[in-house]
């Protein structure tokens, strides 16, 4: 049977056809920002924002174009020009998926970008914060509409380069310089996994274009080596963007950004894409139950424990979220481990998680906004009552991440439970665990935010912040409530992303009364409880206890930079020294050694120039008998 | 029977070169080389005699006139330095070297 | 016979004179006049370029005139695409070198007022300028090997004395040490351009008469072996590397971007039009201990950039990694690959030539090159410090930035290779791959050092950059960008020349790919 | 025997040297009858005009074409295109040369005079000059003539002799730092007369093999005799101490050095140029002409030496401080360079003329950049006379930098740089050779591609102590006294511009050149 996924149209015409300008819109807002630099700094944000909201329109009107075709013709190519002669071409594939991302992108990204008037209304760089911001946005569109790995690398570093920027956004704070040189390094790793697994596609199959990659597997189907050998690699790749164990150090660090762009870039957005290139590549590369695609799964849930358990011990606010968006892009790995069900609730939750998750973050960056920049949740408490707004937005978004019933969270993620269980019994509970620990430090948070006992500083005066801060806060929130239902009831994602992730041989429904369902609901209520009883209704110490040897490992998040630290970052110092000695001392040691034996030769052999004329009598002499000798010698040979 | 003017003018230019590396004053010295340039001249008469040609005979003329011309010279030479330095060693005159 | 090329070698050198004898205190007349010539150049460079024909024969602009009959040799010159667009690299980055260097001779002094070098004579460093630009583009367009090794040796007395003249404090020990190590090559290099002649007996030294010429496979090796040691030691590649640092330490800006950029590209030129295609078996044969030697230079070269103090010494390390790429490709002896070096040669120039002259802005204004008296540029100079961290990226080879291209050209092109020992050649391009961890944390963590962080005391007082210094960097970031996403035009007046080399090395080893969607 | 046929000489084709030597005789006259204020005013246009006399007799005599193909005066002297050629280039070196003797300043005011003594000082108060230095450099000059030009060892040695006997006394004759130049004098001297003894010992035994001391009646006997002979193998041997002495080749080097640092430079630049010339013309009489056929047995020796001239001359180089004394070095290595080109032979002699060719191309060039550096070195002064110390020389570029310039290309061209002549006169060497070696059936095939690659080596090395000067006068700071630059004469000027022309000339288009040394190889020795 021909999967949809080989099925391409070539369009030019149309909104689809112009799709590009959805990249354009921001790349030129940030030219014209970066370019023009101080000049803008008045009118810059107000730029951003409408560069942001015009790709989000293009967004809109294509996806429209889109469903108004039929399904087998959703799969648009749009090629743009010849990028490396003979080896690739640039081109833009507007697929249900693609599109899809890119309504998230623009929608999500321009909620951010408004807030993020009033968020940096006091930064001085404001206009080079929304610079970053646009650049950003047109990156990441480049990355989920390449219709070929190397625009999609492209994209890929992009988006790491916006990070890297954003998270260094205060460069003048040595943490936050350190900060995003970790998360591009770290993201260096992963970049060395896709740019290897490029080397064997081209390889094996003489194409980086997804849609001749489809007829070439087609045509002739691979080796199972080869593609695993690739789908590792991608797996190295997704691992590094999103955060994924062994590679998760440099997201919590990355909280050293800006707020915004922790909610836009570190939670809703680029951490994201991972899961999208492992879907995008699924149909060729992650066939369900082959080694790689298993490889992901144990990834996924490995990271979403670890990510929520890591959630449970930060006291910083950010931290805590930090590690939730691990722990739930864990849950869309495991997802999209399991062929076409799996990646439409992968992509399920990642939208929902898109609009709850960025809910939250905003949420806690208004809470900072209100409380001078402080991050301690210890500092916190009781602060429903000072910004109601706020709270109440962010509790729709904890309600909705914790899978309270109906909303966002609950569907999407049982979904993948569920899908998880089906296939793997041993990952699919360790979800359900995952699920309750998380009911456990949402609530936590809630809790020592918003209830119990002001423990603010003394200076601090709580407010609620302006309209153009919560209004998106509303918006988000509002997404939080109804997406997954929508999404996920009567398979509306499902049958759309069909074209483009292939169908399952039988189309998922979703249960409302499963075992695992309710098993979830259950643990998520014992978490919550257990959060009460720890943090709502006991006093919160204001400063840190010393927690026992478990609360520790995770406040060290887990030792993985420890790790790291000893692993590669002291062996590398080391190595980089004695590499520097070696080259001095030596190779350059060797040839001024040379030069200094010449020299020295050259002073030995002039002292027998002694002056003495007699001397050099001599050496005539000698040079005579050698004379003499040697021609006898070569004469009677 | 020539054989041994041969070794003798063999021996002769041996012990000129000798001469030269081991005297030290600049006149025993030249005159060493005179001694040098006579065992030449006695090879050439010899060689004549041997080859039954003049040429050699001929030629120890020229180098007896060569050698005038030299002593000529060299006694110039020999005679400045001395005059210089008041000594006519080859050894104390050591400035240039290395 | 066509005029282009002489003519182009004749205006400067034209200049140059003028330049010399101009009046005593007419330092600024001297400096317009070199900027006039330089433009002139690539104005006509320019033109030339357009009169280029990709699907023409290989050579174009031919020009021959007889030099030295008894020696056979001809003074020929012509172009194929590489060297063409080597051309054109030469003539972009002289203008900018004249005005990055435009007070370099004047005497300049640091922030804090003291005096970082002296005055010296402006006319001769900018005469000399101009006469190394003939030479580079003579090098690059000689056709006849006697004529390509005079220029090949000949342009090391101008390099030789800015770097000894208006370099740094050890400036004589780094011109020295690299006119010797140049010069030993260059030397062994002759014999084997002298043993060439008399071995093809074919009475010229005329490049595409003496392809194929030398057929003992012995033979071929001795003479491989001296062209190459010559240009290892120009590129330069490990363990012949280590003139590289000090002469790019201690060479002012301007002649450090003309060094790294132009010059040592000869090297790597010259592996690619002679090694390979006068001795296809030797170079076959060799590939595999070179291909080591090229892996060796990208990660040693990389590990030992991260380890310097010095920002110019650490260039000069990241230059000798990506030689080490370009080596690669050029042995990796498919279209893709050498391709990918042959833009390499030209991509390298513009970023690394950005980076020199950033750095060197950032240099001028501390009068220290190490990274250790720098902190938060950023803050006092955003524009310098936005420039920096883009000749940075460029560094590192991010995508959409002109480098990536190449890079990512000669390691696939590498991976995938099916020539002679392509075992080896996969498994050398998954190590070189590595580079781009090794990159990010060279750049980045200089970048970090210097722009980034508390604004440290001296550097309160920084100005930020000038108009002329913006005019320096802007056309290069241009340019950087620019072929980062339409590498197009480039590759397509290179590739028919690999195409030519690939087929008189006798190596079928076809595109890669066949063209993507929409063709 | 008794029939004897009265001797002819043909007078057109020696006139030349006859007219230098006549004008010797003349000068010679002139010391003993004229006064002594007028003498210099004889002098120096009899001199000069006579040289140049003799170098347009040489040119006339190639334009006429009209070059004998026989050995001239009764077989004593041949007069073919090489001997020709090199009498252009030494008469031209020779003019030059004089040209710097006639500076004020170079020679002693009274030789007899004890240094430091009072009579020294009236002599140089009543401002007496010794104008012999004229009649003697013209002698000098005929014996270069005849010492490459002689075609039987007799008149070899008599060249010889002629050649050296004027250049010892000129030796000693330095106004400045007069210990040094008499102690020069003093070890030329017996140096010289030591080897030349053992130059006359070796024709004495070559005489005793063939039975004749004429190169033609050497080669035949060799072409029938046996090549084993002791008495040939041992007479070659001290033949070729004489000529390597000359041409001051190792292991017989060691009188260069310090003879160069003690003359007087003019002297120095005439020795330098002129006899280096006129040595290795007689050198490749010798090794080619009368013992060609020989040439399996002494090639291996003289690669020996050859070898062992260039390293060290470059080695040794490198720690002079006396730029005269580098210099010298710097002339040891280039024989040693030479000493290829005279290995570079083959079967058949009509291919020898490449390798002629190459050598007398060198020859020329090598000689005309040595004479301007010796110019330029007279220039610069300290109050104590010519400032030989290398030290000295630091920043010159600053001060002067015309002359400093000047000074470094000349260096560039002794290293073989390209674009200056001197790098095509080792390009055509080194080419000469790996052809000679290249050619099927050489035992020597690879070894002389080792010696070429051994010469790169060793100019490599060189290329350092070139370097160092020119770092030196460039990148050093110059030192608060440093030395005045003297204001030039006429001559000075005209002998540097000249060889500047040349050595620039050449470096861009040597062709010319080359025409002429072809045309004078092609038609190589007379045999």
């Amino acid at each position: 049977m021909e999967s949809p996924v080989e099925i391409v149209q070539h369009t030019t015409g149309g909104m689809i056809g112009a799709s590009w300008l959805m990249i354009a819109f921001p790349l030129l807002g940030a030219a014209i920002l970066l370019v023009l630099g101080r000049m803008t700094n008045r009118w810059g944000h107000l730029l951003g924002v409408a560069m942001s909201l015009a790709s989000f329109v293009v967004a809109v009107l294509a996806f429209l174009e889109l469903i108004g075709l039929p399904a087998e013709q959703r799969r648009q190519a749009v090629h743009l020009y010849e990028f490396i002669p003979g080896m690739v071409d640039m081109g833009l594939l507007v697929d249900p998926l693609s599109i899809s991302f890119c309504l998230l992108i623009t929608g999500v990204g321009s909620l951010i970008h408004i807030y993020s008037i009033g968020y940096m209304s006091h930064d001085p760089d404001r206009r080079r914060f929304f610079s970053y911001l646009n650049l950003f946005v047109s990156a990441m569109l480049l990355l989920v509409l390449a219709d070929n790995y190397v625009g999609l690398f492209i994209g890929w570093e992009g988006v790491g380069l916006a990070s890297y920027l954003l998270i260094g956004f205060w460069y003048f704070k040595p943490s936050a310089a350190v900060a995003a040189k970790k998360a591009f390094v770290v993201n260096r790793v992963g970049d060395l996994g896709l740019l290897v697994g490029m080397f064997v596609i081209i390889t094996t199959f003489h194409t980086l274009t997804f849609s001749d990659l489809g007829k070439a597997i087609a045509a002739n189907p691979p080796s199972g080596g080869a593609v695993t050998a690739i789908g590792l690699l991608l797996l190295l790749g997704a691992c590094g963007k999103s955060a994924q164990l062994p590679l998760q150090s440099w997201l919590l660090d990355a909280m050293e950004g800006p707020t915004p762009v922790s909610a836009l870039i570190h939670a809703a957005t680029m951490v994201t894409a991972g899961v999208y290139l492992v879907v995008r590549s699924g149909a060729f590369f992650f066939p369900e139950g082959s080694p790689q695609a298993l490889a992901v799964a144990i990834v996924g849930a490995a990271t979403l424990l670890a990510g929520a358990i890591i959630g449970t011990a930060k006291d910083d606010i950010k931290k805590g979220l930090a590690g939730s968006t691990m722990s739930q892009i864990g849950y869309m790995m495991l997802g999209a481990a399991f062929g076409p069900v799996g990646y439409t609730f992968a992509i399920g939750h990642l939208i929902t998680h898109g609009f709850f998750k960025a809910d939250l973050f905003l949420g806690a960056g208004s809470v900072m906004h209100g409380m001078n920049d402080e991050v301690d949740m210890r500092k916190y408490g009781g602060l429903r009552k000072a910004m109601p707004i706020t709270f109440a937005t962010f509790f729709i978004g904890y309600l909705a991440i914790i899978g309270f019933p109906m909303l966002s969270g609950y569907f999407t993620k049982d979904g993948i439970i569920e899908t998880a269980i089906e296939h793997n019994q041993v990952l699919g509970w360790l979800a359900v665990l995952g699920a309750g620990v998380t009911g456990f430090y949402m609530s936590r948070m809630v809790f020592m935010t918003f209830f119990g006992q002001k423990r603010w500083a003394d200076d601090a005066h709580p407010h609620e912040s302006p309209l153009v801060m919560t209004v998106p806060l509303m918006v988000l929130s509002l997404g939080a409530l109804v997406l997954g239902a929508y999404l996920v009831l009567s398979n509306r994602l499902y049958e759309f992303l069909t074209p483009a992730v292939g169908a399952a041989e039988e189309a998922p429904h979703f249960a409302f009364t499963s075992v695992p369902g309710l098993a979830t609901l259950a643990l998520v209520a014992i978490g919550a409880a257990f959060a009460w009883y720890k943090y709502g209704r006991a006093e919160v110490p204001s400063v840190q206890p010393r927690g026992s040897f478990l609360t520790t490992f995770a406040r060290r998040d887990l030792y993985g930079d420890a790790l790291n630290e000893s692993l590669f970052m002291r062996p590398g110092q080391w190595l980089t020294r004695i590499a520097v000695y070696f080259d001095n001392r030596g190779v350059d040691g060797l040839v001024n050694g040379l030069a200094a034996g010449i020299g020295g030769s050259s002073g030995r052999l002039r002292r027998l120039q002694t002056g003495f004329a007699r001397t050099y009598a001599l050496s005539i002499l000698f040079g005579a008998a050698l004379l003499a000798g040697a021609l006898l010698l070569v004469g009677n040979i | 029977m020539t054989t041994h003017y041969l070794i003798l003018s063999g021996l002769l230019f041996a012990i000129g070169a000798m001469g030269v590396l081991i005297r030290r004053n600049a006149i025993v010295v030249f005159m060493c080389v005179e001694l040098m340039l006579n065992a030449c001249n006695l090879a050439f008469v010899t060689f004549a005699r041997q080859n039954g040609n003049l040429e050699g005979q001929i030629i120890a003329f020229f180098v007896m006139v060569v050698a005038a011309a030299e002593v000529v010279v060299g006694l110039a030479i020999i005679v400045t330095i001395f005059r210089t330095r008041r000594s006519a060693s080859v050894d104390d005159a050591n400035l240039l070297k290395y | 016979m066509s005029p282009w090329l002489p003519i182009l070698m004749a205006v400067p050198v034209l200049g140059a004179i003028v330049v010399a004898l101009l009046p005593k205190g007419s330092d600024k007349l001297a400096k317009q006049v070199t900027l006039v010539v330089s433009l002139v150049v690539l104005a006509l460079t320019i033109v030339m370029a357009t009169q280029f024909r990709t699907g023409g024969p290989r050579f174009q602009f031919q020009a021959a005139y007889d030099w030295i009959p008894s020696f056979g040799v001809k003074f020929g010159v012509g172009v194929d695409g590489i060297a063409l667009v080597l051309i054109a690299l030469s003539a972009v980055l002289v203008p900018i070198v004249v005005l990055a260097s435009w007070h370099d001779a004047d005497g300049t002094q640091s922030a804090d007022g003291t005096l970082i070098t002296p005055k010296r004579s402006v006319k001769t460093y900018f005469s000399l300028l101009l006469v190394l630009e003939a030479m580079m583009i003579g090098v690059f367009a000689a056709t006849d090997v006697f004529l390509f090794y005079v220029f090949f040796e000949a342009m090391l007395i101008p390099m030789y004395f800015m770097i000894g003249s208006y370099g740094g404090a050890q400036r004589s020990y780094a011109a020295v040490k690299f006119l010797l190590y140049s010069l030993f090559g260059g030397l062994l290099m002759l014999v084997a351009v002298i043993a060439l002649y008399v071995v093809a007996g074919k009475g010229t030294f005329m490049y595409p008469e003496l392809i194929g010429v030398i057929k003992d496979p012995a033979t071929q090796k001795w003479l491989f072996g001296g062209f190459f040691i010559a240009f290892a030691i120009k590129a330069p590649l490990w363990p012949v590397h280590t003139w590289l640092p000090d002469a790019a330490a201690q060479a002012p800006a301007g002649a450090a971007v003309l060094l790294v950029g132009v010059l040592d590209k000869v090297g790597t030129f010259g592996m690619l039009r002679f090694c390979l295609e006068l001795f296809p078996d030797a170079a076959k044969a060799f590939t595999t201990p070179i291909v080591v030697l090229a892996v060796i230079s990208i990660i040693y070269g990389a590990i030992v950039a991260i380890g310097q103090t010095d920002m110019k010494r650490l260039i000069a390390y990241t230059s000798i990694s990506h030689f080490g790429f370009i080596v690669m490709g050029v042995f990796a002896m498919s279209q893709v690959a050498q391709s990918g070096a042959a833009l390499y040669m030209v991509n390298h120039g513009f970023s690394t030539g950005a980076l020199f002259l950033a750095a060197g802005f950032l240099i001028a204004r501390r009068g220290s090159p190490y990274i250790a008296d720098y902190g938060g540029v950023q803050k006092v100079a955003p524009l310098l410090a936005g420039f920096f961290l883009i000749a940075g990226l460029a560094g590192l080879s991010l995508p959409g930035l002109s480098s990536f291209v190449s890079e990512f050209m000669v390691m696939i092109g590498t991976y995938s290779s099916t020539a002679f020992g392509a075992g080896a050649l996969t498994v050398a391009a998954v190590i070189s791959a590595v580079a781009v961890i090794l990159a990010a944390v060279y750049i980045l963590w200089m970048v970090q050092r210097t722009l980034h962080g508390p604004t440290a005391e001296p550097v309160k007082a920084f100005k930020d950059l000038n108009a002329r210094e913006i005019v320096v960097l802007a056309p290069l970031v241009a340019l950087i960008i620019g072929f980062g996403f339409f590498p197009k035009p480039l590759l397509d007046v290179i590739n028919p020349a690999v195409t030519q080399t690939l087929v008189n090395v006798q190596v079928d080893n076809p595109a890669i790919a066949e063209k993507g969607a929409g063709q | 025997m008794n029939n004897a046929v009265a001797p002819t000489i043909e007078y057109g084709t020696l006139a030349p040297m006859l007219l230098v030597f006549g004008a010797a005789v003349i000068g010679v006259l002139v010391e003993a009858f004229a006064p002594h204020y007028v003498r210099k005013a004889i002098h120096v246009p009899l001199t000069l005009l006579s040289l140049a006399g003799a170098f347009a007799l040489v040119i006339v005599q190639i334009v006429q074409g009209a070059v004998p193909t026989a050995p001239v005066a009764m077989g004593a002297v041949a007069v073919d295109g090489p001997a020709l050629f090199i009498w252009g280039v030494i008469l031209v070196l020779s003019f030059v040369c004089v040209l710097l003797i006639n500076d004020e300043g170079h020679f002693v005011a009274s030789a007899a005079a004890v240094p430091g003594s009072a009579d020294e000082e009236e002599a140089e108060a009543a401002g007496v000059t010794h104008t012999e230095v004229y009649p003697l450099a013209l002698f000098a000059v005929g014996g270069m003539l005849l010492f490459p030009a002689s075609h039987d060892l007799l008149t070899m040695f008599v060249g010889l002799e002629v050649m050296s006997l004027p250049l010892y006394l000129l030796c000693g004759l330095a106004r400045r730092r007069r210990l040094l130049s008499q102690e020069a004098s003093m070890k030329y001297f017996l140096l010289g007369a030591f080897s030349s003894a053992f130059f006359l010992y070796g024709t004495a035994m070559i005489y005793g093999y063939a039975g004749t001391v004429s190169f033609t009646g050497i080669n035949e006997s060799l072409a029938t005799g046996s090549l084993l002979d002791p008495l040939l193998l041992i007479g070659f041997a001290l033949l070729g101490v004489g000529l390597l002495f000359k041409i001051g080749a190792a292991p017989f080097q060691a009188w260069k050095p310090d003879v160069y640092q003690g003359a007087p430079t003019p002297v120095t630049a005439l020795m330098a140029s002129g006899t280096l010339v006129a040595a290795v013309g007689a050198l490749l009489r010798v090794f080619w002409v009368a013992l060609g056929n020989l040439d399996w047995n002494w090639r291996p020796v003289i690669w020996a030496v050859a070898a062992l001239t260039m390293l060290v001359g470059a080695i040794v180089a490198i720690t002079q401080t006396d730029i005269k004394r580098m210099l010298a070095y710097s002339s040891i290595a280039h024989a040693g360079f030479l000493l290829i080109g005279v290995l570079a032979t083959f079967d058949k002699a009509q291919e020898n003329a490449k390798s002629l060719s190459a050598i007398l191309f060198y020859l020329l060039v090598y000689s005309i950049t040595t004479v301007g550096a010796f110019a330029v070195v007279t220039m610069v002064r300290d109050p104590g006379g010519e400032a030989g110390h290398l030290s000295r020389w630091a920043g010159l570029g600053k001060r002067s930098p015309l002359l400093a310039g000047v000074f470094a290309f000349f260096l560039l061209a002794f290293a073989g740089i390209p674009l200056t002549s001197g790098f095509f006169g080792k390009y055509a060497v080194f080419a000469a050779a790996l052809s000679s070696g290249a050619e099927r059936g050489d035992s020597l095939g690879g070894w002389m591609t080792g010696l070429v690659v051994l010469g790169v080596v060793a100019s490599a090395v060189a290329a350092f102590f070139y370097v160092r000067v020119i770092v030196l006068m460039f990148f050093s700071e110059p030192a608060a006294d440093g030395p005045s630059i003297a204001v030039p004469s006429m001559g000075t000027v005209a002998v540097i511009a000249v060889s500047l022309l040349v050595t620039v000339g050449v470096g861009l288009f040597p062709q010319p050149m080359l025409d002429l040394a072809n045309q004078a190889a092609s038609s190589l020795f007379v045999r």
